[in-house]
């Protein structure tokens, strides 16, 4: 059983999303449950196989690679599938109450393509050739698409528009697969790794573009993230806290993994890179700007996804062990404090109905747990110590010291301090604040916490915050360290 | 000698693309965008790629033909 | 989109055509047959197709068996724009800013020409379609052409008799039969790693046959799932394009 | 003209659909027409990999009755052409998908045209 690990991450949530409407779209929420914990499991164990025995290949269909399509685990992959099963394992428990009032089989299909979903990024991550890749963004961006458009009429234009704008994005990315496909004559990553010419051609040049352009639209990356506020803004209660917090990150571990294990990171085009890192520049200053204009809350976070985007595609395009790790690091801890985030804001969306940050007034007093792991996420996006954020802006500030661009470092430390602005003002009006003009005259005091089902995900998340932060150093040299590029 | 064949169909197949975009009735342009579809798979017989031909034939030319008509149809005919 | 940023847009767009003009230059000859596309990886499925994988179509082979795990992607693809479809369209409660929607297509054209014409053509559009996916070993086909072909006849049905004529499949049914086709497929590459081989290794099929043949009968079986699998889908958003899917 | 050169132009004019389409998703303000413009994108993607895969003077590749041993010469390289197949069932599945959402979208909104979109969601 344990030789098949690497496939049985993906295969666990593709069985649960066949199973849910075979079983008459009744028990949607078990299947889901038991479909998601059993591909954490497996990541886990592949993870660890790949930690202590190198990295796992696995030949699909029995064809060796460059015929075959393999499964790659290697630290970096094991890591970031475990954490996109893990996340998906806490919204799966969070979704429960807001799909108390569906009916039995819309809940039943949305469970089933929320599984899809998560299939096709765990297949992102675990994928060792180039097409593959590009089905499984396919079956990941359509699955995203059907669950943000069940927010309401406003989320559906939204989530148009974010249609084109990802298949444009998958066309370009397939285009570039194209031409590197020319140049080589193979798809296997690896493969194609050791037969792509060493010089700058200028189709090479291109190829790498138009993948970078392809999938930094999909990341989100500043002058590209135009489909991202409305989508995450409108977007419904269940699903965005895991959409924001792994989707975007999905595709730049996979623009992370071909420009550095498929391009030769030294002798490979610069060019893309440079772009990238420059763009990355502006996208994280221009996020945090954005996110301080919003008067909604929600809308303030998906700005700020943008900013830190910026932080991880800033990291990958310097390149230096030290930033690599820093953008790793910021991988997990964004996609932790940023799903901690989205679930609280929205559990108190679904409690109270108010989204605008002066509404937040009094919060704290109403929703003291939510708004506790809320403010602990939110001094972790801010970057103090010792919480998760800390430390990966600390690796990346590192990194861009260490890399003589003092503008990189100028950039980051601004974004930290319009965070603190941003955030503090949400945080101030929870705490300080009190509700000047009731809209219910007596709800104002009254303590009202969300489900437990709701709320041992918020919470968990937040300590997950905290643990990150304490045992960081143990973090970075087990699991991210050995997953660097060699 | 299939070479100026298969350059005629994508000379083609570029008018229909431009028609399609630039024929104002919504439903003229979808039997544009058919006939597209329909240059784009002699286009791959002529290049020997008779199962992507085949395929385009069936569902780029017959069903997404048919899924454009009828979302128009529940929707605007012409809104330009 | 404002004329504004439409008239700017004309830029990027004329930069992306010149640098498409510009590295064509540096693409193999179209047609050359020492390409590095038709030089490394795929002078092995032309040699092997018939004997290690049982397929004279070569693009059946690599298809269904050397890149199976593509096409169950490809196939869970279909599945959730299936299930893509429904979320949006079917069973959602229609409100009061919705009007209620009259041009349903559901009454079918229903000209006496219409009618004959296609009492004639769609038994052999039937049968054309199961030829296909049978014969996609050896002539160009496989399942998914087959189902498409499949649907395309159900869909004339439909299209000139109306909906309640044409083979009545409800939505919750229809994804039913779809997630049993992909079951059928992921069942095979399941039972493969039950018996100790690779996901998806069709040497492992419990089958009296050997080598090219065993593959050839485990990628039909795959095939017929795909079939089953696109034909319910392509049904399941065509009944919820023209007519919402009623409960 | 000679055959060296009309190669060169058909990668040029796939390259030109490819524009067409992306100029057809910017454009136009209706968007059942962006949604055309997506369809071409990808058309052009998929003609770019077929006219790799070509080979001159070869049959397509299926193996002729008896031909136990194929030559690599004689056969169209197969790769491109699986790979195309799955493109072109994205390229349907996104297209339903997609007008599943316009048909909603014109039920609440009563439009399919951008501006007079942007104009109602104010």
């Amino acid at each position: 059983m344990m030789e098949n690990a690497p496939v049985l991450i993906l295969l666990a949530p593709l069985t649960g999303a066949l199973l849910i409407p075979l079983l008459g779209f009744r028990f949607g929420r078990a299947v889901t449950m038991a479909s998601l914990v059993a591909s954490l499991f497996f990541g886990l164990s592949s993870l660890a196989q790949s930690l202590s025995a190198g990295p796992v290949h696995y030949h699909l269909a029995g064809w060796s690679p460059p015929w075959g399509i393999e499964i790659v685990v290697d630290p970096l992959s094991g890591v970031v599938a475990s954490l996109v099963s893990a996340m998906a394992v806490l919204a799966a428990m969070y979704s429960g109450p807001f799909l108390a009032g569906w009916t039995r089989r819309r809940a039943g299909t949305f469970y089933s393509v929320y599984c899809l979903l998560v299939s096709g990024l765990v297949g992102i991550v675990i994928t060792g050739d180039l097409f593959n890749l590009y089905v499984f963004l396919e079956i990941s961006s359509l699955s995203a698409y059907a669950l943000l458009s069940t927010g309401g009429s406003r989320s559906i234009v939204a989530v148009f528009r974010y249609l084109l704008i990802g298949t444009v994005a998958a066309s370009f990315y397939l285009l570039g697969v194209g031409y590197l496909y020319a140049m080589t004559g193979t798809l296997n990553m690896a493969d194609m790794s050791a037969r792509l010419p060493n010089d700058d051609v200028a189709v090479l040049v291109v190829a790498a573009s138009f993948i970078v352009i392809g999938l930094a639209i999909k990341a989100a990356l500043f002058p590209l993230h135009g489909w991202l506020p409305d989508a995450y803004t409108y977007a419904p209660g269940p699903v965005v806290g895991f959409i924001a917090a792994v989707m975007a990150k999905v595709s730049a571990y996979a623009l992370y993994r071909i420009l550095y294990y498929v391009f030769d990171p030294v002798g490979g085009p610069r060019q893309p890179i440079e772009l990238l890192g420059w763009a990355s520049v502006i996208a994280v200053v221009a996020g945090s700007l954005m996110a301080l204009a919003q008067k909604d809350v929600q809308r303030m976070l998906a700005y700020s996804s943008i900013g830190q985007m910026g932080y991880i595609m800033l990291g990958i395009a310097i390149g230096s062990p030290l930033a690599l790790t820093g953008a790793v690091l910021h991988v997990i801890n964004h996609a932790v404090m940023k799903g901690c985030l989205f679930m609280a804001v929205n559990g108190v969306q679904w409690k109270v109905g108010v989204f605008r940050v002066r509404e937040f007034a009094g919060m704290a007093k109403r929703l003291p747990w939510t708004m506790g792991a809320f403010t602990v996420a939110a001094l972790s996006m801010v970057g103090l110590p010792p919480t998760a954020g800390f430390f990966s802006k600390y690796y990346l500030a590192l990194a861009a010291i260490e890399s003589g661009h003092l503008s990189f470092l100028f950039a980051l430390v601004l974004s930290s301090l319009l965070g603190a602005v941003y955030f503090f003002r949400v945080i101030e009006y929870a705490y300080l604040k009190t509700n000047d003009e009731p809209i219910e005259a007596d709800a104002g005091t009254e303590v009202r916490e969300l489900d437990a089902s709701m709320l041992v995900p918020v919470v968990a998340l937040a300590a997950l915050v905290l643990l990150l932060g304490i045992f960081n150093q143990t973090v970075v040299t087990m699991l991210v360290v050995p997953g660097l590029p060699s | 000698m299939i070479a100026p064949l298969v350059t005629l169909f994508l000379v083609l197949m570029v008018i229909c693309a431009i028609a399609a975009l630039a024929t104002p009735d919504l439903l003229a342009a979808v039997v544009i965008f058919g006939a597209f579809s329909f240059f784009s798979a002699i286009f791959y017989t002529l290049l020997g790629a008779l199962d992507v031909a085949f395929t385009e034939a069936a569902v780029g030319a017959a069903i997404t033909t048919i899924f454009f008509v009828s979302a128009i149809y529940r929707t605007d005919r012409k809104v330009d | 989109m404002p004329g504004f940023i439409s008239r700017l847009s004309w830029v990027p767009l004329l930069a992306a055509l010149l640098v498409l003009f510009y590295v064509a230059r540096d693409f193999p000859r179209m047609g050359d047959p020492e390409s590095p596309a038709s030089t490394h990886v795929s002078p092995r499925y032309i040699e092997d197709s018939e004997s290690k994988a049982g397929a004279p179509n070569m693009v059946t082979a690599v298809l269904a068996d050397y890149r199976s795990y593509d096409t169950l992607g490809e196939t869970v693809v279909i599945l959730t724009a299936g299930l893509a479809c429904l979320l949006v369209l079917g069973s959602f409660r229609r409100t009061r800013d919705e009007p209620e929607d009259a041009k349903l297509m559901v009454q079918g054209f229903g000209s006496d020409v219409l009618d004959a014409t296609s009492r004639l053509l769609i038994p052999f559009i039937v049968l054309f379609a199961v030829y296909v996916v049978v014969h996609g070993h050896t002539s160009p086909g496989g399942g998914f052409q087959g189902g498409a072909i499949f649907a395309a006849g159900l869909m004339l049905v439909r299209l000139t008799r109306g909906k309640a004529k044409g083979l009545r499949l409800r939505a919750g049914v229809a994804v039913i039969i779809a997630c049993a086709g992909i079951f059928i497929y992921l069942g095979t590459g399941l039972l493969s790693l039950i018996r100790g081989y690779q996901f998806l290794d069709y040497a492992a099929l419990p089958l009296p046959y050997e080598g090219g043949h065993l593959r050839e009968f485990g990628s039909l079986t795959v095939e017929v799932g795909v079939f089953i699998a696109v034909t319910a889908v392509l049904m399941l958003i065509f009944d919820v394009l023209t007519s919402g899917a009623e409960e | 003209m000679t055959i060296e050169a009309l190669s060169s132009v058909n990668y040029w004019l796939a390259a030109l659909l490819f524009v067409i389409g992306l100029y057809g998703i910017l454009a136009p303000p209706n968007l059942v027409r962006k949604l055309m413009g997506m369809n071409i994108m990808q058309t052009a993607v998929i003609v770019f990999f077929i006219t790799l895969g070509y080979k001159d003077d070869a049959t397509p590749p299926i193996a002729r009755h008896g031909d136990h041993e194929p030559v690599v010469r004689n056969y169209i390289n197969p790769l491109p052409h699986t790979l195309m197949l799955t493109a072109i069932v994205v390229s349907v599945s996104t297209t339903g998908v997609a007008l599943a959402l316009l048909i909603r979208i014109h039920r609440r909104f009563g439009t399919l045209s951008e501006p007079e979109l942007l104009e109602k969601l104010k």
